[in-house]
């Protein structure tokens, strides 16, 4: 690729996400109880917030591929994706807040972050929930003969024990459907290594069980992520039925933003800091002549826009109580006892 | 007006035919289906409409179901087959957590019109994993429309409304009533959330709903002939349930039995005494299953069937 | 008799101490079981016990649950953990269907001894996947036994109940009160099925258990202030629950309140209110969240709390 | 092997589940209202009556390697299993006829038909649900020390489409178990063909992905099914962790024994008998020289066992009324509203 013009775009993509998180996880501390932390109440940014710092390559690499009209499913690390696919970072950081101006009015938080408009159906508190999401949004992309659309399916390394994994991979081969499996194998499932929960080579050699092309891919390095994903998405665009990609990495913090991860070898998440994505991208980037100006520009425009929106988030109106009743459903509304 | 002498379940194929001519995006998933389904409520559905529309499923209930919540996001109308409300157990994630709260939860960006037909009910001598009646789990969860239609023009008028209403819907048809016939109008709209008076009366107000209502008639036959003139009512729609008409009854009557073939602690049965004694003020009495799981011979089996004679013998008792 | 300040996780930490060294065939099984589990309910217990008694699990509620059946049908009396209520949803064939289930199903040739736990309840801004209160659920299947403990005495005294009990039993903490403290009698045995009377009064009876109790408690100090003495009972076992005394109480107070955090429709509160209107024939009222899944903001959230005030505004309506 | 033994063994134990099923078969019609049938309700044996006819070999060839304190479970079609697994003919007819005397006390029927004295922990209505248990036992034959005692969990080509298929054998091979996955693959699911709704190679592919060693056998041939059986419960008796045998079969009868199958092609059928087990059991040992008497006489004596167990159940008494209120749970027992 040439990197000066979408180089510098995933470059973009990843430090935006890095400040948007970095931002949401200051703003998160002492807002949910749980990993020995005591919820405080004053955090601007409540509940379980999962961040997706060190991973940025893969949505980034990933998504610069989609139009509006690809759908893209989730996990309950969800704002890169959302990034990546297109969404405000103004009105995420507002549902983060959980105000009315936010994507989902301030009703799902972090776990639920949305942007259904950019087809981000949504990230999800349940783990390995969105895979069948995905084929049955697939299902009706092919169904509706919604010309070559395709849908996006994230996942973590440890969703692939869910059944769910399994029942979703079949039913995309079972059907030839249009989707992409997306692995991000950060080696971790919350405070358990996922290695030696995982029988045999992971979400790869399971997929190809299923006759699902597989390619392994080292996700920490945006412009490989990008270029696979290209090819992917490519031959997905074309009718090949589902195919899957594993991208490896890392997860850099804790699982949620208050868990300290004490668990883990410190030495191995030094190992994993060395290959920062954002960190070897900008490496790339000079050493293919862009200015170091340019990118510093790029990282000052992002911690701009991120400060902004924490001002507009601050800034905005919390939900009218009556909201609670709204979008629950429409048949026996008003009738709540 | 077109009428018709259909079976329970030859009305329920008759208003998808309807619904799959009028609307492409109503579709059907489930396992089976292409061969009319093991009741027969999709006879003829694949031929009719092809395998795009009527899909024959892997089995793979929670794949079956989150596909249907993924299909209705994107602009289909499914209608998701679990075969018994039993095994619906296994997409239980996919329709409490996606199905019923995606809506909500993503401040009502998108819509899962869904319609999950999960034949509930004691499936003869079927035992303890094919005879569950649950419609008191699906009652107590927000974004659910809950149906248990009791004839064969009910199964047609609900299962049209329960597609065209835009919620997702658990639709439980009962196991045994696939042959029940009866006269079906094509023409007649049944709303969801609107009882059936069956038959009127002052003495009491006697509230069913599914294959319980032919126990509850043949009960009021045997109270008729003692002179007391039964108030009997077909609820049809769980959620929403039909206060309106049955408060009024009550308050008419004085008196409540509320009969139901699921175990009676914590049945929805409990729901509309419970709400009949705190609006009414009434006497309240329930009649359901013992809290014990059904059993495969005749005679065990018999102990979780609710009859003729408890029902009037509970209905004395409430007189009395 | 040894007393303890403890915490609620800590106190449940004591009782599968206790129980893990006095019965080799206690085992722990669960996601993130190794590092104390994420509310620190399991802490220590792996560097005590081993990693095969406390065995990390992958990801695969259903296989956790499933193989806890099998563990149990072969003489270990394992502890699944969940981890909230709203995954045992990923569990529910192998909890309904094959746990609770499996004795009667064969005859009594197999017992599944073993202790399901799944917190419920709001977890502070967690929303519409994270706080569900699904008790009422567990209370209408046969098989199970249900327990709700509010206090960290009764959480050690109910978790050690539930181990030695035998039976299959969904045994759900509330996700917001592990840091609760309280002192912890260890020689005090606290049955299965047995209320606890928190405070005596003869204005009215209220009935509640979880977290909900703190709230109780506090509408009790309003009321109290008003000269309304509340015989306030803490259910503690939801099945079996103890008719016995809060009916005894209903029949002395002649009116009855019950209060939950779960949604009022078809919530555990039905089966009491309605219990008490059959069988007491007094005044009756139930108080529990409204029926829409739990938002995120603060503001929406508060909507799904039942709140000090609105359960006593609820207790001078029933007394007016 | 010396088929004058355990040859003529291992045909009277085909024969006897043929025996004890066609009876079955018979006195089950009209027994339960599903395919366009309607339940007349006199039927002796009713509701779902599902047949393992020409599946014979696969447990008759693994049990033979199997001891009472070996767990074993079953499907819904488990008649042949609990046979093969050495539990009492009669009693198990009783349990179909529902009567108090069944190994159930008549609470379960076909469906739930068991052993437990025999480590037969149960035919199972919902398909898949057997694998996690199996592994559960499985885990606590490793975790109690329990000799070299070992789980056989059978399932059919369907199952491998559920979740809990995965979650089950990710689960074995985790954590090392001594169990045996037997694949019963007749080639159907209900009135559905697996072949179309099953991506990839099924069973085996899907247990190698797990690193679960997978060995294909012909599961018409019950010498070759022994054979195999052997080297695998060997392999897992020693603590080799877990096996998979994918035996190929065929689905002789309708799903339930009131389904006329006419959704099949008969040439398929017609196809499937020229390769009937027992038939091709009777030829090999004629040609091995065991004599046409002593295999008429194995097959006059299953009639006999199974006219003597029909008569049996006929006279046994049905369950008290009473019954339906013991085994529920211990605690609370009494209280039933
Ligand atoms: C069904 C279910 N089980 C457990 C959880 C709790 N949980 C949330 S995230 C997580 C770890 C997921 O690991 P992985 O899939 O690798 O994603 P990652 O967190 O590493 O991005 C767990 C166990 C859940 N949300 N849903
Ligand atoms: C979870 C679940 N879904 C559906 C069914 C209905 N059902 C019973 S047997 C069966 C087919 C199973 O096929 P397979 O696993 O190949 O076993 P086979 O019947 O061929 O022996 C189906 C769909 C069920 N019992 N459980
Ligand atoms: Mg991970
Ligand atoms: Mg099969």
């Amino acid at each position: 690729m040439d990197p000066s013009n979408s180089g510098t775009a995933l470059y973009r993509a990843m430090v935006r996400i890095r400040a948007f998180e970095n931002a949401a996880e200051t703003a998160s501390q002492g807002g949910v109880s749980a990993y020995g932390q005591q919820a405080a109440g004053a955090a601007k940014v409540r509940g379980p917030l999962h961040l997706s710092t060190g991973q940025e390559a893969v949505p980034a690499g990933v998504c610069a591929h989609l139009r509006a009209s690809d759908y893209l499913t989730s996990t309950h690390r969800g704002h890169g994706h959302t990034l990546a696919k297109g969404a405000d970072l103004a009105r995420m950081m507002c549902e983060l807040f959980g105000k009315a101006t936010g994507f989902n009015g301030g009703k799902g938080g972090s776990m639920h972050i949305a942007d259904f408009s950019v087809g981000m159906l949504g990230a999800n508190g349940v783990v390995a929930a969105g895979l069948p999401i995905a084929v049955g949004a697939a299902h009706a992309q092919k169904l509706l003969g919604k010309g070559n659309d395709i849908t996006v399916c994230f996942f973590g390394d440890g969703a692939i024990n869910r059944g769910p994994f399994l029942e979703a991979l079949n039913w995309a081969r079972v059907y030839g459907l249009p989707v992409l499996f997306v692995c991000e194998d950060n080696r971790w499932s919350a405070t358990t290594a996922s290695g030696p929960m995982t029988a045999g080579e992971g979400a790869s050699a399971r997929a190809a069980s299923m006759d699902i092309a597989a390619t392994q891919v080292d996700g920490n390095d945006v412009f490989a992520v990008h270029e696979t994903a290209a090819r992917l998405v490519a031959e997905v665009r074309g009718g090949s039925g589902p195919r899957l990609l594993h991208a490896l990495t890392y997860r850099v913090k804790g699982h949620v933003s208050v868990d300290l991860a004490a668990y883990r070898d410190p030495a191995e998440l030094a190992a994993a800091l060395e290959t920062d994505p954002i960190a070897r991208a900008r490496g790339h980037l000079l050493a293919a002549g862009v200015g170091a100006a340019a990118l510093d520009a790029i990282e000052n425009a992002a911690r701009d826009e991120v400060d902004t929106a924490l001002a507009i988030a601050e800034a905005a109106p919390w939900p009218e109580p009556g909201a609670a009743y709204t979008d629950v459903q429409t048949t026996g509304a008003g009738q709540w006892h | 007006m077109a009428l018709k002498d259909l079976s329970y379940s030859e009305a329920a194929v008759l208003a998808l035919q309807r619904e799959m001519q009028a609307d492409p995006r109503v579709i059907v998933l489930g396992e089976d289906v292409g061969r009319g389904g093991i009741f027969g409520q999709y006879k003829g559905l694949q031929q009719a409409f092809g395998d795009e529309r009527v899909i024959d499923a892997p089995i793979s209930e929670a794949a079956i179901m989150g596909a249907g919540v993924g299909m209705a996001l994107a602009g289909l109308r499914p209608v998701v087959e679990m075969r018994v409300v039993d095994f619906a157990l296994c997409g239980m994630d996919e329709l409490v957590n996606q199905a019923a709260k995606n809506r909500f939860m993503f401040g009502g960006q998108g819509r899962v019109p869904l319609v999950a037909r999960m034949p509930g009910g004691i499936w003869d001598a079927s035992a303890a994993q094919h005879s569950q009646s649950l419609e008191a789990w699906f009652a107590h969860l927000p974004g659910l429309v809950v149906v248990s239609p009791s004839t064969p023009q009910d199964n047609y008028g609900l299962l049209r409304a329960a597609l065209a209403c835009g919620d997702p819907v658990v639709y439980i048809e009962h196991k045994t009533l696939w042959g029940l016939r009866g006269e079906v109008d094509e023409d007649i709209a049944v709303p969801l959330g609107k009882a059936r008076r069956v038959r009127e009366g002052n003495a009491l107000t006697l509230v069913s709903w599914s294959r319980q209502m032919q126990a509850c008639a043949a009960a009021c036959d045997a109270l008729a002939a003692e002179g007391i003139a039964v108030d009997l009512i077909d609820l049809r729609t769980l959620w929403p349930w039909d206060r309106e008409t049955v408060l009024a009854s009550c308050a008419r009557t004085g008196r409540l039995l509320v009969v139901h073939e699921a175990v009676q602690v914590a049945g929805f049965g409990a729901e509309i005494a419970a709400s009949a004694a705190e609006a009414a003020g009434c006497r309240v009495a329930r009649l359901g299953a013992p809290r014990i799981p059904v059993g495969y011979a005749p005679v065990l089996e018999a102990q979780s069937r609710v009859g003729p004679e408890a029902i009037a013998a509970a209905a004395r008792k409430l007189l009395g």
